[in-house]
């Protein structure tokens, strides 16, 4: 008798969401040919918000590290792109990397402090922390203190690739740069999921799962659970902080306010991440899906909108906690992005 | 989307757990007999040196006190059993010599080492492994995964290098026909099950279990004595926490009793059950 | 002497923090809710004031009283209808719950009262001053100040000396056998909530006397009284008392050295309080 | 002219700074009647910044985006102007701006306020208002008629108008110190605070007789019971934005008596309406037939920005082109209720000449009247000596 | 009909059961004590009386009404206390005050009781507001007759019920289940973990507890003191009743097998 045995985590339904995953990517980067400006930015806004939600998911998901700070590492990084192009004169999106490496530096500090912290005393000092990077930062005159700045004309007239736009879809400047954004937040998403997606098929991955599940036991199988902690706070800063580039840098203005707000960059991320799914790839995705549906169908009642996202956030986590996609799943039994490794027994 | 992993398929006699291959963080990771571990104490059984010395070891609760200077000596390779009644601080024991617990005062060697300040995770890669009373699976990982978890992070290999440990274990446990489906599922048997399989898939050269023999029938019983034992002959050093004494007297050399958290006997089992204060305070039988 | 002033502005503002803390300790304190509404409730319940005041045309002091009754109903009904759902071991439903509520109540206000901001006015006592040796301080701060004193005496006695602040601690300490008691403990966690809410009247109308709001003031406040809560410490409600004066303090001091620093300055001292007090000045024994 | 001229027009209807944008929908509906009359086809669209200057920005980005506007107007502080200025200029949108003094709206949309050398005129957009020098000659000309020590304590929080008043170098302090007058700044402070014990304080230790700044209306009503609390009596207190309007001094009761502030229009001005004939008097008297209410600085203001909206439109060969309004906009000449308006560099600096034009600031107090109402009187007006004063500068108190 | 009877009473955790149609009996005035080994599902039994896990109405009945459904201050407002296993005392109460609680709601209904009762009429569902009546809490114990019961507890009545010792602590449990005047009583392994001299004083104050007409079920892994004590006996094994009988009746052989399943 010889019994093989072998891993696989492939399924048909992975294959086929795949495939389609590729061919979406594909007609994303090529729409800006066809689609109205309006669609353009709307996209970049579900773009950058499904960075964010994927970041926060992989931190309170997968990690249990329940921020209430993120917008920290957003409007850090935003106002190191435009420190870096104010003041050094680097072109805006190179200065992309810096905003992400400059809340990779703003984290590792705030971590040795918050991580000292569990449960609700963690979430509380993630949000003091991130107010005191936003006072601070609005002390920073020469990207306007509290009042904020604008790009620059020059910083944004040599934003690399915006003329090649121009001329290939014979669209306006403005109109241009907002292309740029959009297929760079296309890039920041996809290797936000991808990145995530590779990781959790990873042996770390893996760790993280179980870490996810029962932090004692995992512990006690030689998980290393603080260094799995550090990675995935640090990973999040550093996709938050470029997302925060991205998102300032085709707003073209910038201040602490709008830049450290909690509600933007913490609240409705949490709300997206809750309403589709934590603790799953495919949940943000739902989600994002569904506030920004929510955003266009009430976006003449103001705050109303505001109010039903809220009562949305409260009913979903009281009586579906685990999401749409994870009341969905749970029925169907489908992945798009299965992380199961399966054993394969034949005889 | 990637390639997925896929091991060898050759089927080798292996047992289980087999001699550490690698134990990186550890300069003296060699298993040596007679390696010095420390003060050459009260070791009962000479020749054996002790993979595992507790040195005056307390831990309270409160004004509850679960652990009253406890001291003993393990010697490599032995099989060692605790009992006492409920609440004598017998998994409290275990917590503090894996390290989710830290001790209020004492010491804890482990391999001649200070191991008193260390996190658990560098025991496990040390070779301590351990089970759990209240089993705490990995819920929404299959059962497969948990054992994977364990195999590839208790040990530093990877996932292709464990799949047929991994698997091994899993018929041994009789999980095998479960592997695929998610932990949080199991019943309350598998779970105990599971415990002991994850526990042997860190390939632990020290393994503690507590209570996994509680509500088995007699065949089940058995074939769990007869897995312990094949682990034990493959040279893993046993601590078995039982309230089943007919189980645990089948497989331990020694016998250890606790109560209020203080060490009350400490020796051959046969003598240690017979003795009376064993009889009153575990049996609660008055002789 | 402008030190001795800073210093004793500080302790008043403090006085108003505490205010805005305690009725926020109080339910972190009993069921470890974490409610990040609780600034925005303090917004409502200056609302609800402002709207009795404007209609019934009552004294401020008068219309709180009126207030008071309406917010323990409204506490109570969120509690036993809503929140208790949250309650157990994951942080995470609570905290996202209150803020969905958070964000509920703030756009409810602004839906209902424009973006304006609004004042409650006191008349004359606005301005009213006492000096205090060499210090002029204003009669409403220190009301605000005595008004904190008597709300946390009072907390501390309807918790150490009634029946229903027995209930509190000892659903707190065990819901469960807390129940076997006769104590439902979703009852007293909805008491809990509509004492809160009462604290909160009285806080909303210092908040309101004081200075302006308008619907998005909330978050700023409720971050100010987290701070004052964990600096004192779970639970601890004098601790909450030292935590905001604390806090009124370091920002009275840090806007005296540069008005730039002041709201920082009090975020600095927290975290200070923190790296050297995790579990903040008077933590509980137990918890 | 077969295209509607569709005109967004953004300002802060609620919030901290509500009082600016009072005049509004009075003005608004005048303009459509005024438009309907003249057969002027344009539609004008308004959104509400909340006085907040990133939703500021996000409704200009739907008004332009979505709405396709041709011409952007903008108003009431540079919260507002700021934000909606930025983004009509990266997306070439014709703009107006008014109400906001000229260098916070100029210097506070470069990139480095701190550093001249970088600042770039803009191509769409145009301001007119007045400035910070107008506003320091306006106050210590105030001043000057009172006997005091000449020490000032400035209120400059951290947002625009504060950071520009309250610059050591840019800022009103040197100007104050030319006309004698020495400036106590404290720092900047955050808006809508709850406690100015520290400010109260460092003016006290300075001695300063005088109380200056650029205060949101919410917080000058906290800094002033708070003052008075503590004790802190001055002889002038001369604040701008925060008591324009007589609202916010009612609150204050009593202690609004004699409060002095910047006027930019009032309804003594000596100016006519370009749109509807009108003169200052008649259109304060329409408005607070219309409302009931008294009236109020900006009313003239937001009648001028739509006067100058007809008044490009009119002229411009197509209003849709946005490079043809652009200029035309530039080459304006015309006499509106606030004044001439004429971007023609005047009495501003050479960097500022191509974006912004001035009109006249005057000073005024308010005194209150025996029914507890308030009316405002122009007590100096020797920078613009064509609009009358009706009363002399008294001291607090 | 019994005071108390269960018939058929499952109880589950999640997936586990851990009882399997349990049958027991309590007759008024009589002490009934549960034995099993280490998980046969004793504590489960109790919590299940007592309201902790819920079940089916009629699983349990309690004087003639189906109270398997109810919530435990409802049951305990009946007049069924329980001791816990391991004496849960309250931290961060004082000895007194535990005490104190225990007396705090005894019996009849309070004011949530009639705020639910008034809601239950829209909802439907059990009106805590009549099955909480009945029982009213008068009776012999008191903080005084506890002090006279346990007098060691009077000396160190402010101090924190938990620096006691495990005895004295669980003297302040069963003192805290009485100040109700209980009608049942239920003590989960009031033996568990304490010195042989210690069990023996807590088991002297049975008797008296039995005098002022309290009905008792004991459970315990001390066979000794249960056959001591009891008038009669259940085994429990693995979720099942394995033997009933008086102490006088069974053999140690008996208990033998029913408590590990096959003969010594
Ligand atoms: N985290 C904790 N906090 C407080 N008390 C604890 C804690 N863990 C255990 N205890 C208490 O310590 C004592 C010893 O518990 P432990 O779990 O070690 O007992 P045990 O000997 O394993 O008992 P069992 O046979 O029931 O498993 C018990 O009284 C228990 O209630
Ligand atoms: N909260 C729980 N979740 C899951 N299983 C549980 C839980 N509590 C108890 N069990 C299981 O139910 C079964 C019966 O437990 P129970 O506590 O009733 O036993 P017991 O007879 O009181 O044992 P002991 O003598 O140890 O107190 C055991 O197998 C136990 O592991
Ligand atoms: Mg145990
Ligand atoms: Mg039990």
């Amino acid at each position: 008798m010889a019994t093989t045995y072998s891993v696989s985590a492939r399924t048909r339904v992975a294959t086929i969401s795949g495939i389609a995953a590729i061919a979406l990517l594909g007609v994303a980067i090529v729409l800006p040919a066809f689609a109205s400006r309006s669609l353009i930015q709307d996209l970049f806004f579900i773009l950058t918000m499904l960075t964010l939600a994927q970041l926060w998911n992989l931190l309170a998901g997968y990690s249990g590290l329940v921020s209430v700070g993120q917008q920290a590492f957003v409007g850090f990084g935003a106002y190191m792109l435009f420190g870096a192009t104010i003041l050094w004169g680097v072109n805006p999106v190179a200065a992309l990397f810096l905003s992400g490496v400059f809340a990779l530096l703003l984290a590792i500090p705030t971590a040795f402090f918050v991580f000292r912290l569990s449960g609700a005393y963690f979430a509380i000092g993630t949000w003091v922390v991130a107010e005191v990077v936003r006072l601070s930062v609005a002390q920073w005159q020469a990207v306007g203190g509290g009042t904020g700045t604008s790009l620059p004309r020059d910083a944004r007239d040599k934003m690399w690739g915006v003329e090649w736009i121009e001329a290939l879809f014979d669209v306006r400047a403005s109109a241009a740069r907002d292309i740029l954004a959009y297929w760079l937040a296309l890039a920041l998403a996809a290797a936000t999921i991808g990145g995530i997606y590779w990781f959790l098929r990873t042996r770390r991955g893996l760790a993280l799962a179980a870490l996810r599940d029962n932090v004692e036991a995992a512990k006690s199988v030689g998980v290393d659970a603080a260094r799995m902690k550090w990675i995935v706070f640090l990973v999040a800063a550093f996709g938050a902080g470029i997302a925060g580039g991205l998102i300032f840098l085709q707003n073209g203005r910038i201040s602490p306010d709008s830049a450290f707000a909690v509600t933007q960059w913490t609240a409705f991320v949490i709300f997206i991440v809750v309403i589709g799914g934590i603790g799953t790839l495919e949940g943000p995705i739902v989600g994002v899906l569904v506030f920004f549906f929510l955003q266009e169908l009430l976006a003449d009642y103001g705050a109303v909108y505001l109010i039903v996202l809220g009562l949305l956030g409260i009913v979903i986590m009281l009586f579906a906690p685990t999401g749409l996609w994870g009341f969905f799943a749970r029925r169907t039994g489908i992945a798009l992005f299965p992380t199961q490794r399966r054993l394969e027994i034949k005889r | 989307m990637a390639p997925s992993t896929s091991s060898s398929s050759t089927t080798r006699p292996r047992p289980t757990s087999r001699p550490r291959a690698s134990w990186s963080r550890w300069p003296d990771r060699k298993r040596r007999p007679g390696h010095d571990a420390g003060p050459p104490s009260s070791s009962e059984e000479p020749g054996r040196s002790a993979i595992l010395s507790l040195h005056d070891v307390s831990k309270s609760f409160g004004a509850l006190k679960v652990a009253d200077a406890i001291s003993f000596d393990l010697p490599e390779g032995q099989a060692l059993g605790i009992i006492g009644p409920n609440g004598a601080g017998k998994s409290t024991l275990f917590n503090l010599i894996t390290g989710n617990l830290a001790p209020d005062a004492g010491r804890i060697e482990y391999l001649g080492r200070d191991v008193t300040r260390t996190p658990p995770m560098q025991r496990c890669l040390a070779g301590m492994g351990r089970s759990f009373q209240i089993p705490q699976p990995f819920n929404r990982l299959t059962v497969f995964e948990n054992l994977l978890v364990a195999a590839t992070h208790g040990q530093d290999r990877t996932e292709s290098d464990v799949v047929d440990d991994v698997a091994r274990i899993l018929e041994r446990t009789e999980l095998i026909e479960v592997a695929n489906r998610p932990a949080g599922g199991l019943t309350l048997l598998q779970r105990k099950r599971l415990e002991l399989a994850r526990a042997m898939a860190t390939q632990p050269r020290l393994l503690l279990l507590d209570e996994i023999a509680g509500g088995l029938t007699d065949a089940e019983c058995t074939a769990l004595i007869e897995t312990i034992r094949a682990l034990h002959a493959g040279g893993v050093t046993i601590i078995w926490i039982e309230h089943v004494l007919h189980a645990l007297t089948a497989v331990v050399e020694r016998l250890l009793v606790l109560d209020f958290g203080r060490v009350i006997g400490l020796g051959d089992p046969a003598e240690i059950m017979d003795s009376r204060e064993v009889k009153e305070i575990y049996l609660g039988i008055e002789v | 002497m402008i030190w001795i002033d800073t210093i004793v502005q500080g302790v008043l503002l403090g006085g108003l923090y505490a205010l805005f803390a305690a009725g926020l300790s109080l339910v972190f304190g009993i069921m470890r809710l974490v409610n990040l509404a609780h600034g925005d409730l303090i917004v409502m319940g200056a609302y609800l004031i402002l709207v009795i005041v404007s209609v019934l045309g009552l004294d401020p002091f008068v219309a709180a009283l009126f207030a008071a009754p309406v917010m323990f109903v409204f506490g109570w009904v969120l509690q036993k209808a809503v929140l208790n759902r949250t309650l157990g071991e994951d942080i995470l439903p609570p905290l996202l719950v209150t803020f969905g509520l958070s964000v509920v109540i703030q756009n409810s206000l602004l839906e209902g009262f424009s973006a304006d901001s609004q004042r409650i006015s006191m008349g004359a006592l606005e301005t009213a001053s006492v000096d205090i040796g060499p210090v002029t301080v204003g009669l409403l701060p220190l009301l605000t100040f005595a008004s904190a004193i008597v709300v946390i005496v009072g907390l501390n006695q309807i918790f150490y000396r009634t029946a229903i602040g027995r209930a509190f601690r000892a659903t707190s300490d065990d819901p469960v056998t807390a129940s076997l008691m006769g104590i439902r403990p979703d009852r007293v966690f909805a008491t809990a909530m509509g004492l809160a809410l009462v604290v909160v009247t009285i806080a909303a109308l210092y908040l309101g006397t004081r200075s302006n709001f308008d619907p998005y003031v909330g978050p700023a406040r409720l971050i100010y009284a987290f701070e004052a809560v964990i600096i004192g410490g779970l639970g601890s409600l004098w601790g909450t008392l030292a935590g905001g004066i604390i806090i009124g303090v370091a920002q009275t001091v840090g806007a005296a050295i540069n008005p730039e620093w002041q709201i920082l300055a009090g975020h600095v001292a927290f975290l200070i309080v923190l790296l050297i007090r995790p579990r903040g000045l008077f933590p509980r024994a137990v918890d | 002219q077969g295209t509607t001229v569709r005109i967004g027009y953004v300002s802060p209807q609620t919030g901290p700074l509500a009082g600016f944008a009072e005049a509004d929908a009075f003005t608004i509906e005048m303009f459509n009647r005024v438009a309907a009359e003249q057969g002027l086809n344009v539609e004008v669209l308004v959104r509400d910044s909340q006085s907040n200057p990133n939703r500021a920005a996000d409704v200009a980005q739907e008004l332009i985006i979505d709405d396709e506007i041709h011409l952007m107007l903008v108003a009431s502080t540079p919260e507002t102007t700021n934000p909606v200025s930025t983004v009509c200029e990266s997306e070439g949108i014709p703009t107006i701006s008014t109400k906001a003094p000229w260098q916070p709206w100029f210097i506070g949309q470069q990139g480095n306020p701190g550093a001249p050398d970088s600042w770039r005129p803009f191509d769409y957009t145009f301001h007119y208002f007045w400035g910070l020098e107008d506003v320091i000659a306006v106050f210590t000309n105030m001043w000057d008629q009172l006997d005091t020590n000449k020490q000032v304590g400035g209120l400059f929080p951290n947002d625009a108008d504060g950071n520009a008043w309250g610059d050591p170098n840019v800022g009103v302090a040197p100007g104050f110190a030319q006309a004698g007058y020495t400036t106590v700044d404290p720092g900047r402070y955050q808006n809508l605070t709850d406690d100015f014990s520290a400010q109260i304080n460092a003016f006290r230790q300075a001695n300063c007789e005088i109380v200056t700044g650029v205060v949101i209306p919410p917080d000058f009503t906290t800094f002033r019971n708070q003052a008075i609390q503590q004790g802190f009596e001055p002889k002038a207190i001369t604040v701008a934005k925060a008591i324009l309007f007589p609202q916010s001094v009612e609150t204050l009761g009593e202690a609004g008596h004699n409060l002095s502030s910047e006027v930019w229009w009032s309804a003594n001005h000596p100016f006519t309406s370009s749109l509807t004939g009108q003169g200052c008097g008649e259109l304060a008297a329409a408005f607070t037939e219309a409302t009931g209410r008294p009236w109020t600085q900006p009313i003239g203001f937001v009648h001028s920005l739509f006067e100058m909206a007809a008044d490009v439109i009119k002229r411009a060969d197509d209003p849709t082109d946005p490079d043809l309004m652009a200029e035309t906009i530039a080459a304006t000449d015309l006499q509106t209720i606030v004044g001439r308006v004429a971007w023609n560099g005047e009495g501003v600096p050479p960097f500022a000449a191509q974006n912004v034009c001035k009109t006249p600031l005057v000073g005024g107090q308010w005194r209150r009247q025996d029914d507890g109402a308030f009316d405002l009187v122009v007590v100096d007006n020797k920078t613009a000596p064509d609009i009358p004063t009706q009363g002399v500068m008294e001291p607090l108190a | 009909m019994a005071l108390l009877e269960t018939t058929g009473l499952t109880a589950r955790y999640g997936d586990f059961q851990a009882l399997f149609g349990v049958d027991v009996r309590l007759e008024e005035g009589e002490t009934v004590a549960i034995i099993g080994a280490n998980g046969a599902g004793k504590t489960t039994l109790m919590r299940s009386i007592t309201g902790v896990l819920r079940g089916a109405p009629d699983e349990i009945c309690h004087k003639g009404v189906s109270i398997g459904h109810l919530m435990p201050d409802t049951i305990m407002k009946r007049g069924i206390v329980m001791v816990p296993e391991g004496r849960r005392l309250f931290p961060s109460l004082t000895v007194e005050e535990n005490l104190l609680i225990g007396g705090q709601h005894k019996g009849g209904r309070d004011l949530g009781d009639r705020i639910d009762g008034f809601i239950s009429r829209f909802t439907g569902g059990p009106n805590p507001m009549e099955l909480a009546a009945g029982h009213d809490g008068s009776g012999v114990w008191s903080l005084d007759a506890i002090y006279t019961l346990f007098p060691v507890l009077k000396e160190r009545r402010h101090n924190p019920g938990t620096a006691l010792s495990g005895g004295q602590q669980q003297m302040v449990a069963i003192g805290r289940a009485l100040m109700s005047n209980p009608e049942i009583l239920l003590c989960d392994e009031i033996s568990l973990g304490l010195a042989p001299v210690v069990i023996r004083d807590i088991y002297a104050a049975l008797p008296k507890i039995k005098e002022a007409g309290t009905s008792v079920i004991v459970v315990e892994q001390d066979i000794g003191q249960a056959l001591k004590v009891a008038d009669r006996v259940y085994c429990m094994m693995e979720g099942r009743i394995t033997l009933e009988g008086r102490p006088d009746q069974i053999s140690r052989d008996d208990i033998h097998a029913a408590y590990f399943g096959a003969p010594a």
